[in-house]
């Protein structure tokens, strides 16, 4: 615990590159850097991912944060009865590589874990953005994925009736002009 | 008496707490993907179904009548949702001489087939939403929209098997009738396997009033005091309250005098609550009856101190209601209840299945908290998505309301996201607050936002949020650095082990 | 107003809810063992006060006060113990222009010292148990043995200042008189710094039967329905109930109106309790007055649905009491408290501090939970060992009692040992269920019981037992040699970077 | 998890070897055995120490028991709203030794951490059992800890004032009669 840790932080859109150093043998203070800002700050644990954070800069108010890592490796803040929604990385090591994102070619994957209801489209078909993909079904809702992009299916990877794990590849849509 | 609890979830949970109250020993079930689930720890017995598809499970009704027997249970509580309101299974149990817990299967068929509901209240001289009997699918194009020139528009298609909002369709003018019937009649028909519609008047501004009741097998039935249901989204309850702001004294009586009449009709016996509209007039028009426990029961538990769940069950092994229908019938403060669902508001109300890593639950004066997962759950990808409901009583409303938000911000559960950011800000609608809402209002002011996130960074909180996400990365890895891990979930043999080493055998 | 809670544990942490629900502003102060107690998140604010013991944190006047102008707090709530009867704490907060939730330094002054109280009560035409004024240290051994004949035995030998049982003695006839005065003012002397000691009746077989009242600033006093607080060990209160089966409608009317007269007379304010005896014939005593908030308030909110805690801010920002006192000296249901201790009954109700590794609280109808730690908290030797609060509510005591034993049965607390075994033990005793008690009921049964084990197996639980010592301990050692670890608290960080090895930076 | 372990489980002050044997891989049933007994329970782990056996000899009840290794090495087991002590220990392995028991030497011990109020004996002191050697405060209480049998008082190993840890020997008795 006794060395200092330089992080990425991604929230509200906005990056950060962030250092964290502990302090003194014991002491339960850590000091945070960013930008021109560095603040002090009391930390205590209560559970694994739950804090209670004191930091003198704001005055006297214990900040109860809990930080949990989601599915899709965001890292879920609980701030005050809401959900904030952040990335965090280490900075020494390369991010994590966005598949698909880079060519004309679009992953569409399932939000959450389900069973596929229907497939609404067939390979070579062109669609729009927004348009119905495929309806997965989880507890008990049917919710409808629609296409990121107008373009034309270029893969369908599941069938009805199948188990679809949440970030599970659904149809790969290729991006371009219906006028191609 | 023995009651095998046919469902799963807080219902379940709320159920087996009754019959440990009453002493009464019970059998809980559960599928495969449930076996960590609390019901299976609160019930005396607990017995596996099968897999987790409820078709294998919660609704095998051969497979639940075999568990029956297996444990000798001789009652059986169905809950709400699953096998409810099936009139089938209540028959097959009292064909096999056990106890179901809820009206007669003959009274669940009449009240659950929504036009003879509403043809059962019409002759009770009850009064109903216009609309018209079901219209069999030989019906012309002409005939349809005769019909729908009687009720008038703007109107709803609905299933006459419906429920969930499934089947039904809004249409404000002769020109998309005919589409919307075809569309409403092949949903209906995937969706219940019955494609017949009928006719209904959409009344504008309308709030979702409803009336709890009680009935004995001696002819005795005991109205409650109206739960106020208009807080929905897409037909889905998301906040009820008792009293509503909307209900005076004069209709209070009026809506309870309905309720008896029309239970006396059809002999209603048990747990069931009937729906109204009420219009901005405060005339009120029968819309369906729920012949079974509701979700949001506790509110009315709440304001007349009645255990509903443990007078189910006296009712159902014979006893007399023996409660002053003058008490039940006012209101003792106010109560309101929050559905807490396993969904992310910010993502469209997306469902958010997953393991629960810790949960801290609302407490202290006022708060009941009826919730069906604990820390180390993982919530189920193939049930309703409601894991909790908080309810908070005051001497008031306003009480009610402060009451309710101190309990959501205490409210923790890790590892997934739920609605809770969507109802504090819910709560703090000024509308909401002046009691000014109909059953539209929710979706209105959702569709305003046009998906706006519930959970925005006040000033000065980014700083904060961006030393938490810096702070707890730190720590996670600090852990895995350090030899001595410092967490409070290793015990002292764990925390040794690691420090010696693995021991072999 | 913006208020400063001088407290720990459980009652602050109601406090800090009555803020929030009022909408005040609110300053938590913590000692350093305290820093992950949950009142520090509880509040808006929260300061350190300083080293854990309580003569450096929670009474340390000078600090807290020092604290109440660093952040600008107008008023303080002292909460139960600590500082609340302190009354030349309350003068100064009042000289320095602070508002004292609580009645004004002079009542507590007058009615703290235990003979002082006495006389105020027999001037107010309230009958007291009969007994001595204070007895000066001056007076010889024969003077003592005449006050002592006067009194009658067998009759108790009380510290002017006490509490707690300290400085108490029982003494049956002259024979053992003299010593016990030696040893009742020694005692006395090193707990209170003040020796002087009086005589008092003993009353055999009375019940503790309470009345609590708030006053407000302009003359109205308002009694509560009676608590019943027999179920005593050593003088420290373990169980609690609102009503008590001992107390007619008559004796009722006649308690609230002997607490009237008295509060009447010291011209009371805000929020405070008078303790009578009462015995066998009805006839009751009274015996000191609690100028706070009690342990045992909330047995009272929840048969009258009143908010003390709210009314004792509102009162102290001047408003008006407003309650129906017709309403409140009424019981609506049953109530029944029950104290959780962190402590080992089974080995002579040792103290058993520690951390507490997992927390699950009761909950579901008719439950309230007030407690002051949670999982991953330590719980300190500092202070009281008092956790936790559990409250149950019924309509009849009957009901509120099964509800209790099924609360108990659902709460779990891992890490320490706690009295929640005792406690089942003692709701399942036929005398409690009967309501056929006094208030040396408790230490009368378990002297009988003469150490024997609150946590019996029972037939054929004994093979439960060993296969889950064994098998819990067969996982624990199962983790440790498979390298995927599956623990519901290792988040997906910790657990991807444990299988590829530790980062480092 | 796919190896055997012989445990030594000590409960109601009675021994017993019980050999716990996995089910087959990805099975939550285990099989516990001892003298003549050998149970299949299905167990469910809900949290670390905290667990739902169902034993189908026993019917269908769940078993919520939690188990959670106390300061003194024992195991303390939730079962039911009761706490059983019981004691493990692999039985590959020797058994703790039990300190100062084998001689006529006891060390008396604190029977929780606290705060030590008062000696009540000195050095070469003779004692009989049960008498009050010293006054432990913990959580507002003052706990006399007594002589487990008559003898001499050899050693005083703390003052008044001092924080004593639980397990920390406060004085050493001698046994034997007095008369000696």
């Amino acid at each position: 615990m006794s060395r200092a840790m330089r992080l990425s932080v991604e929230i509200d859109g906005q990056e950060r590159l962030v250092t964290v150093e502990p302090g003194t043998e014991g002491s339960s203070l850590v000091t945070v850097k960013w930008s021109d800002r560095a603040y002090e700050v009391d930390v205590s644990r209560l559970h694994a991912g739950r804090f209670s954070f004191i930091i003198p800069a704001f005055g006297y108010v214990s900040h109860e944060v809990s930080c949990y890592e989601t599915e899709s490796g965001e890292v879920a803040l609980g701030i005050g009865g809401r959900q904030i929604k952040a990335r965090v990385a280490d900075s020494s090591r390369p991010k994590r590589a966005t598949v698909f994102q880079a060519g004309g070619d679009r992953a569409v994957t399932a939000p959450m874990p389900g069973r596929l209801v229907r497939v609404l489209v067939e390979e070579d078909e062109k669609v729009v953005e927004g348009q119905g993909l495929a309806v997965v079904e989880a507890m008990k809702m049917e919710n409808e994925v629609s296409s990121p992009a107008d373009g034309v299916v270029k893969e369908v990877c599941v069938v009805a009736g199948e188990s679809v794990e949440a970030g599970g590849v659904l149809v790969v849509v290729a991006a371009g002009s219906l006028d191609d | 008496m023995k009651i095998l609890v046919a469902n799963r979830g807080e219902i379940a949970v709320r159920i087996l707490r009754a019959c440990r109250e009453l002493g009464v020993p019970s059998v809980g079930v559960y599928s495969e993907c449930d076996r960590r689930a609390p019901h299976v720890r609160q019930a005396d017995e607990a017995v596996l179904l099968g897999p987790s598809p409820a078709s294998e499970s919660y609704l095998n009704i051969e497979r639940i009548l075999g568990v029956v027997q297996e444990t000798g249970a001789t009652a059986i509580h169905p809950g709400y949702g699953f096998l409810s309101e099936n009139a089938s299974f209540a028959r097959e149990c009292r064909s096999r001489g056990l106890v179901f817990i809820g009206p007669d299967a003959g009274v669940i068929q009449t009240m659950g087939g929504k036009t003879a509901a509403r043809q059962a209240a019409i002759e009770a001289g009850v009064p109903v939403v216009p609309g018209t009997e079901a219209l069999p699918d030989s019906l012309s194009d002409e005939e349809l929209i005769a019909h729908a020139g009687e009720v008038g528009y703007p109107l709803f298609i609905k299933a006459v098997a419906g429920g969930g909002g499934r089947g039904m369709r809004r249409v404000s003018g002769p020109a998309g009738l005919l589409a919307a019937v075809e569309a409403a009649r092949s949903e209906a028909g995937a969706a219940f396997g019955e494609s017949t519609i009928y006719f209904e008047r959409f009344l504008e501004c309308a709030r979702h009033i409803e009336v709890q009741v009680l009935g004995d097998d001696y002819g005795t039935v005991v109205p409650f005091v109206e739960r106020e249901c208009s807080i929905q989204r897409r037909h889905q309850k998301v906040i009820e309250e008792s009293p509503s702001v909307a209900v005076t004294p004069d209709v209070r009586k009026a809506l309870a005098e309905a309720a008896v009449a029309l239970c006396n009709a059809v002999r209603y016996t048990n747990a069931g609550t009937l729906e109204f509209l009420l219009d901005a007039e405060h005339r009120f028009y029968f819309l369906e009856m729920n012949t079974r426990l509701q979700v949001e029961h506790p509110v009315t538990e709440l304001v007349t101190g009645v255990d509903l769940v443990h007078w189910q069950i006296r009712i159902a092994r014979g006893e007399r209601l023996t409660l002053d229908r003058n008490k039940v019938g006012t209101p003792d403060g106010h109560a309101i209840e929050c559905r807490v669902y396993a969904e992310d508001s910010d993502a469209g109300f997306l469902p958010s299945p997953g393991k629960i890593t810790f949960m801290r639950r609302p407490s202290g004066p006022g708060i009941r908290d009826d919730s069906g997962v604990e820390s180390g759950f993982e919530v189920p990808v193939f049930y309703d998505s409601m894991i909790s409901k908080v309810v908070a009583w005051a001497p008031d409303r306003a009480g009610a309301i402060v009451r309710m938000c101190r309990a959501l911000s205490e409210y923790e559960i890790g590892g997934i996201t739920t609605s809770i950011p969507a109802l504090v800000w819910l709560l703090g609608q000024k509308e909401f607050n002046e009691g000014r809402f109909d059953t539209g209002f929710l979706d209105r002011v959702l569709k305003d936002r046009s998906g706006e996130s519930f959970s925005v960074l006040q000033p000065g909180e980014t700083d904060v949020a961006i030393i938490a996400a810096a702070v707890s990365r730190y720590f996670a890895d600090a852990d895995l650095r350090t030899a001595e891990v410092e967490d409070v979930t290793l015990t002292p043999w764990r925390r040794a082990a690691r420090l010696e080493g693995v021991r072999r055998l």
